[in-house]
């Protein structure tokens, strides 16, 4: 089967990787350029695990297609740490104890980042609204919500960004 | 039109470990010639804690920083045999696994220090902050680091344990279920206010308070991520979970999130927990386990609530709008009944 | 044959693929066709993708505003002119979906998805479609829908509608057992001109009373011409049923969507009486 | 979250370093920065992909498994069918001889729940087996079907499961239902001031997991397999395998430990055995991860239960008698619902202390996926009818709710149902603080009340009982029989647990708390402390003598042997 040249930017850094015309980005950031931090968790676009920012937009990498991300920017949860320095989300995740299994985390902290790089002042409803297409099954989504809200609470102006 | 304020509540118990015993934990426990342990497990965590527990465990019997013991589950080339991690037996049997191990490898350590020291191993005690000193005299000291060293480069001694725990199988009379199940049980009692909308059947979780027996709390963070996410779950089995709408019909049974309705981020209550511990004369430092028992008197208190509210009995769950809703119907409209208490 | 993927550079392109090869899925957002391919229900075939800026386009100032197929649910709500659609365009998934779901796919959404096509019916929204090579015709969002229960496909290019000339005269309810992004029990869009006296052109559409998105023609009936008062209100509840045929499904039985049905429409009509 | 360290004090040494500290948690890092590993985190060159073929019925025989189509189809590798199964019949709890085998990997001759796989599908991609899987083609003969567990014991039912021909599991190779008989409910029900009946009717539940059931297999050195395994328990799911591939436990190298949520629902081994076979039958490493929609429609969920139970009840609000009647819907294979049955039994009455009780616990097969464990398993379901009653039987007394459970809550030293003592209860002080917390009054009386006194005694009785041989197997006319004898006063037939056994403690220092065992049987003749009369506060000490040692156990009793004995059904 032919497959299809993609290039695009992940968490930085200039990627690339052949994929089948249909494949979806999840599938070539897992299995075509091993990162693993975008997980598969439905296929649907029901479950928000697999949620990446492309050019800064929260999307669901299981519906989108690869070859649609020709030259984009693309940031996954395996990026968001400042080398050894966490982001404040995930500082706040832990100080919260925001994840039990850790599945869905990288989808949450992926939505937690789309609405504080808009809006660094959520309001509990907005963080609610934020990470409504991401499923839990472990924490009851209360200490997630008390993390994103503590994150915006004492993130530095420059980080926000 | 009016929404209807209800209050329920319910009471139960629950059985720790495999319910007639045979069900074996293993463990194992080495040190590095520093000073700094591995624990060795085929145990799971599935998010609900296992390593730290076991961390925790071992650091506290064995005297030492937790920072200085690490945890791996789960290799079956490494970590010896554990029937795995469900009817809440993880920090049960686990738990009293690693102390053994964890025993075992401390009388080690405090053999190997006791030489260094020239004193009676009885005689040492550990500060749990990395040293090993003469019982009241704490200027008799060695690390545990340099007691490592000592055992692993000058004295040839092996600083591990290993241990089993092993509740023996019980076996069940046919005619009278006598048996010989649990030995360890932990408590809870939930109350529940709720809030149904008498022309649509809608239910509004509005608060919940609970007192649970846990025997000892490892670790109160976790017991609360436990109890927390536990309580959710325990909603959403109430009034919305089913892969069967219309059991015993096996129809139009959900296909994703969307249809598998569990309650979202907007439905969540305000929640709050008490914590009794009465410990477990034979848990891990007399620990139990909350795994699962966390959802179990969330269902009923709801099921209680929602009757107070609009004197709807259902037995059937989940207990649904379209349920309330032909309840009310056919009481010919909502029977609120006598209120309870105040508000949570 | 594996999926192949084709890309056309304009609609009038891209229509004309559609008419030649029957096998082709249009893929607008990814949100409905992706998921076939990940679950393994479309196999072969073609995928095709639309680069045409005309697709995105949003036309909004004035009084006629015209939305490409291609705009997402977040652009919408991204846009101030349009904050009469933020309701039902936020009724869509959560932030992730919304920034990928689009008008054109929302049109093909199965009951009970599909709210905004809901909105917009009420909206007297005109699609404008595409058959084969040419430039778009206007059709009625109803008509299309019609079509669409036939199971006729066609390249939708974009909307029309007018933006109501009173912001507070259109509303939109979507009910859902799980907030704040659920599946609708049902959806309610309601647009009656000159509601403060009297109502002209009265429309009120449903989503998940039916296999497409409906109007409620027997509420529009005893609406027209009416002071929104209680009488006008009383008729519209006895009229509320007519003509809708909802499904049993994992989230409702067609009883129970009959039963709140009249309930949440005097609700909504009762907020602005 | 509060504690209330005040309670149980001196029973707790609160003198501890670390244990009781909120630290933080060992994978805390890993999960907020993505690199914990689940069992798909992991990178294989030659990677292939397993996807099976399930049954659009819900009952039907086999008539012709077509492959053809899919073999000739592009990045095929291999096709997997029944015969390449090893052992292609199985039953879970065979690892601890419980329960007969009775479900195929891939279905052969007939499929006995819509989902069933009947072929799985190797290819080199995810995209090339989903389109393979569409060119299967298999001819069914449509059985009829069974979905409602009382509709299945009726005479003339479909069969679901031919290894049961009954419909249930069978217990003790005697009885269509796992019986407890405890004192005499029927004279309890004739003395009672009130009867409360009523039916419940617990949901299956889903456990959704946001991570699906999977598992990467791969040929490792010396003729082993590595597999990456989202399994609950490690060396379940090994022994599992090995079992049906028919390869020795340590040929297979199984590495999991982090997943990602279970809940009961990665109990099955689902995937395991397909993904080594691929492995074994390919050479390259094969990855079989169930897609949202087979998680939530085929991925085992938790099994409904239909529960009677009668309440008989004095009309000072005593608990005189309680008789449950409960169906397990194990759907068409055994799974664990077999061992639930006996987990509920051993929980009944519940937190009480009643002195009569009787249930009839039945694990009932139907054409639906099999059912499994899930968080509180023979548990959740039986509580919530039981509490819901509780609610009820306060009512039919005029009793406040918080009362009515205070008034019969189990205390240390009562007999439990099944002829064991209670002890560490804390039933009445969880009412008692949740009371407070809610501000819902409830009588001084109530709040002095204890779970530590005022138990035992006359409470501590075992009655006469009157026992049956109702649900002999094959016999579902003699379900409704008269009791065939009374067991008199006292009766204890199963011997007392040994000791725990806690091997590797060489050390006295840090350790736990005397190891428990249940306390012989010893009648006492002293009448029962009158309900909410306790000693005066403060309450007494709990008694600091060590508990005599149990009788000690025959010989022969141990390990799987005893299992067998107990359950009567041998493995194959």
């Amino acid at each position: 089967m032919a497959k299809v040249p993609v290039q695009f930017r992940l968490n930085g850094s200039d990627r690339a990787a052949f994929a089948d015309p249909a494949d979806n980005l999840l599938t070539v950031l897992r299995r075509g350029l091993n990162d693993f931090g975008p997980k598969y968790g439905c296929g649907q676009g029901t479950c928000g695990t697999c949620s990446v920012l492309i050019d800064g937009e929260l999307r669901l990498s299981c519906l989108t297609l690869a070859a649609a991300c020709e030259g984009a920017s693309i940031e996954t949860v395996s990026g968001m740490a400042d080398g050894p320095n966490l982001h404040p989300l995930q500082n706040a995740f832990m100080e919260h104890f925001a994840a039990q299994c850790g599945f869905c985390t990288p989808g949450m902290l992926t939505a937690a980042k789309a609405l504080l790089d808009r809006n660094p002042n959520p309001s509990r409803e907005e963080v609610i609204d934020a990470i409504a297409g991401n499923i839990c099954r472990c924490t009851g989504y209360e200490p997630i919500i008390q993390a994103i809200l503590s994150a915006a609470r004492g993130m530095p102006a420059q980080r926000r960004s | 039109m009016a929404r209807f304020r209800g209050r329920g509540m319910a009471s139960v118990n629950y059985p720790i470990g495999m319910n007639l015993g045979g069900d074996p934990s293993q463990a194992l426990i080495h040190s590095n010639p520093d000073g700094k342990f591995t624990v060795a497990l085929s145990a799971i965590d599935l998010g609900q804690g296992m390593k730290q527990v076991t961390r925790q465990v071992a650091a506290e019997t064995l005297g030492v920083p937790v920072e200085d013991v690490y945890v791996d589950t789960a290799d079956s080339d490494t970590g010896p045999h554990d029937m795995g991690s469900f009817a809440s037996r993880g920090t049960h049997r686990m738990g009293n696994a690693v102390i053994a191990a964890a025993r075992e490898a401390r009388g080690v350590l405090m053999e190997a220090a006791a030489e260094e020291l020239e004193v009676n191993a009885a005689d040492l005690v550990t500060d749990g902050k990395g040293n090993i000193h003469v019982k009241g005299a704490p200027s008799r000291s060695i690390t545990v680091r340099a007691t490592a060293q000592a055992a692993q480069f000058k004295q040839g001694k092996t600083i591990a344990g290993r241990g089993i725990f092993l509740i023996p199988l019980s076996s069940v009379d046919a005619e009278t279920g006598e048996m010989n199940p649990n030995t360890a049980f932990a408590h809870a009692c939930l109350v529940a206010d709720v809030e149904v909308d008498d022309e649509t059947g809608d239910v509004s979780v509005l608060g919940m308070s609970s007192a649970y027996e846990l025997g000892r709390v490892i670790n109160p963070k976790m017991v609360e991520q436990q109890l927390v996410g536990g309580a959710w779950m325990g909603i959403s089995h109430a009034l919305y979970e089913t892969p069967e709408p219309y059991y015993p019909n096996p129809d139009h049974g959900p296909r994703d999130f969307n249809e598998y309705l569990m309650p979202g981020p907007g439905d969540l209550a305000p929640y709050s927990i008490t914590i009794l511990e009465r410990p477990a004369p034979d848990g891990p430092f007399g620990g139990k386990g909350p795994g699962e028992m966390c959802a179990n008197p969330v269902l009923p208190a709801i099921a209680n609530a929602v009757y107070n509210a609009v004197g709807v009995r259902v037995n059937d769950l989940p207990i649904t709008p379209e349920k309330i809703l032909r309840g009310i119907k056919a009481n010919g409209g909502a029977k609120p009944q006598h209120r309870r208490g105040g508000a949570l | 044959m594996p999926l192949a993927l084709r890309v056309a550079q304009s609609l009038s392109e891209a229509a004309g693929i559609l008419a030649a090869d029957p096998r082709t899925r249009l893929l607008s957002g990814g949100t409905l066709v992706m998921r076939d391919v990940n679950e393994g229900r479309l196999t072969d075939g073609t995928l095709l993708r639309i680069t045409d800026p005309a697709f995105r386009q949003m036309q909004v100032s004035g009084n006629r505003i015209e939305l490409g197929a291609g705009v997402t649910m977040a652009a919408i709500l991204a846009n101030r002119e349009l904050a009469f659609l933020h309701a039902p365009a936020r009724a869509v998934g959560g932030p992730a979906i919304r920034n990928m779901a689009t008008i054109g796919g929302n049109l093909f959404a199965e009951t009970p998805y599909g709210d905004f096509t809901v909105a917009l019916l009420a909206l007297d929204a005109q699609v404008m479609v595409l058959a084969g090579y040419g430039s778009a015709r206007a059709m009625p969002l109803e008509e299309f829908l019609a079509g669409r229960a036939r199971g006729e496909a066609r390249l939708v290019a974009g909307i029309q509608l007018n933006r109501p000339q009173n912001a507070a005269d259109f509303r939109f309810l979507k009910v859902s057992r799980v907030k704040p992004k659920g599946l609708s029990v049902l959806s309610i869009a309601t647009h009656l001109p000159g509601s403060s006296s009297r109502i002209g052109q009265a429309r009120v559409a449903y989503g998940a009373m039916g296999p497409v998105p409906m109007r409620a023609r027997g509420v529009e009936r005893a609406l027209e011409s009416k002071a929104l008062d209680a009488g006008a209100i009383a008729a519209a509840r006895a009229a509320a049923l007519e003509g809708v045929a909802p499904a049993t499904d994992a989230i409702a039985t067609d009883w129970y969507r009959r039963e709140v049905l009249p309930v949440h429409l005097v609700r909504l009509l009762g907020e602005r009486a | 979250m509060e504690f209330r360290k005040d309670l149980f004090q001196n029973e707790r040494d609160d003198n501890l370093n670390v244990v009781g500290k909120g630290v933080q948690r060992q994978d805390m890092p890993g999960h907020v920065t993505g690199r914990s590993p689940f069992f798909d985190d992991h990178a294989f060159e030659g990677l292939l992909h397993l996807k099976v073929v399930r049954s659009p019925h819900h009952h039907a025989r086999i008539r012709r498994i077509d492959t053809s189509a899919a073999e000739r189809a592009p990045g095929v590798k291999r096709i997997l069918r029944g015969a390449d199964v090893p052992v292609n019949k199985n039953t879970l709890l065979s690892l601890i001889n419980f329960g007969k085998d009775d479900e195929p990997t891939l279905a052969v001759d007939k499929v006995r729940y819509k989902g069933e796989p009947i072929v799985a599908i190797i290819a080199e991609s995810e995209a090339q087996a989903l389109a393979a899987r569409a060119l299967v083609r298999v001819e069914y003969d449509p059985l009829p079907t069974v979905f409602d567990v009382e509709e299945a014991l009726k005479p003339g039912a479909p069969l679901v499961n031919d290894t049961y021909p009954g419909n249930t599991f069978e217990y003790h190779e005697k009885y269509d239902h796992q019986k407890l008989r405890f004192g005499d409910v029927e004279r309890g029900f004739s003395m009672a001031e009130f009867i409360v009946e009523d039916r419940y009717q617990m949901s299956p539940i889903e456990h959704a997991p946001t991570e699906t059931n999977g598992s990467i297999a791969a040929p490792e050195q010396n003729d082993r397999f590595v597999v990456h395994s989202c399994a609950q328990g490690l060396f379940f799911s090994l022994g599992t395998a090995a079992k049906i591939v028919n390869l020795d436990s340590n040929r297979l190298h199984f590495i999991g430990g982090t997943v990602g949520g279970g809940f009961g629902g990665k109990v099955d081994s689902l995937t395991e055995p397909l993904s080594i076979l691929g492995a074994m039958m390919t050479g390259r490493p094969v990855r079989y991860v169930l897609d949202r929609e087979e998680e939530m429609l085929y991925g085992s969920p938790r099994g409904a239960e239909r529960i009677y139970i009668k309440d008989g009840i004095a009309r000072d609000g005593r608990i005189l008698a309680r008789h449950i009647r409960s169906y397990f819907d194990a759907g068409a294979y055994t799974r664990l619902s077999s061992y639930a049955a006996i987990k509920c039994t051993a929980h009944l009455p519940g937190p009480y202390t009643i002195p009569n009780v009787a249930s009839d616990i039945y694990v009932v097969y139907t054409n639906r996926c099999p059912s499994t464990a899930m968080r509180g398993f023979g548990i959740t379901a039986v509580d919530f009818a039981l509490e819901v009653h509780m609610d009820k039987g306060a009512e039919a007394c005029g009793m406040d709710p918080m009362e009515f459970r205070i008034l019969n809550a189990y205390r240390d030293g009562d007999m439990k149902a099944h002829r064991r003592v209670a002890k560490n209860t804390a039933l009445i002080e969880c009412v008692q603080v949740a009371a407070e917390k809610a501000r819902w009054p409830i009588s001084e009386e109530a709040k002095r009340q204890s779970s530590l006194t005022g138990g035992g005694g006359a409470r501590a009785e075992i009655p006469a009982t009157p026992i049956d041989e109702n649900g002999r197997f094959g016999r579902p006319d003699t379900r409704n029989g008269r009791s065939t004898q009374t067991l008199p006063a006292g009766t204890m037939r199963i011997p007392m647990t040994k000791q725990p056994i806690m091997e590797g403690s060489t050390d006295n220092r840090a350790k736990p708390p005397a190891v428990p065992q249940y306390e012989p049987y010893r009648p006492a003749s002293a009448p029962p402390p009158p309900a909410y009369q306790p000693p005066p506060a403060p309450a007494p000490a709990p008694a600091a003598a060590p508990p005599p040692a149990a009788p000690a156990a025959p010989a022969s009793q141990h390990g799987a042997h005893r299992f067998s004995s107990i359950f009567g059904t041998r493995r194959r």
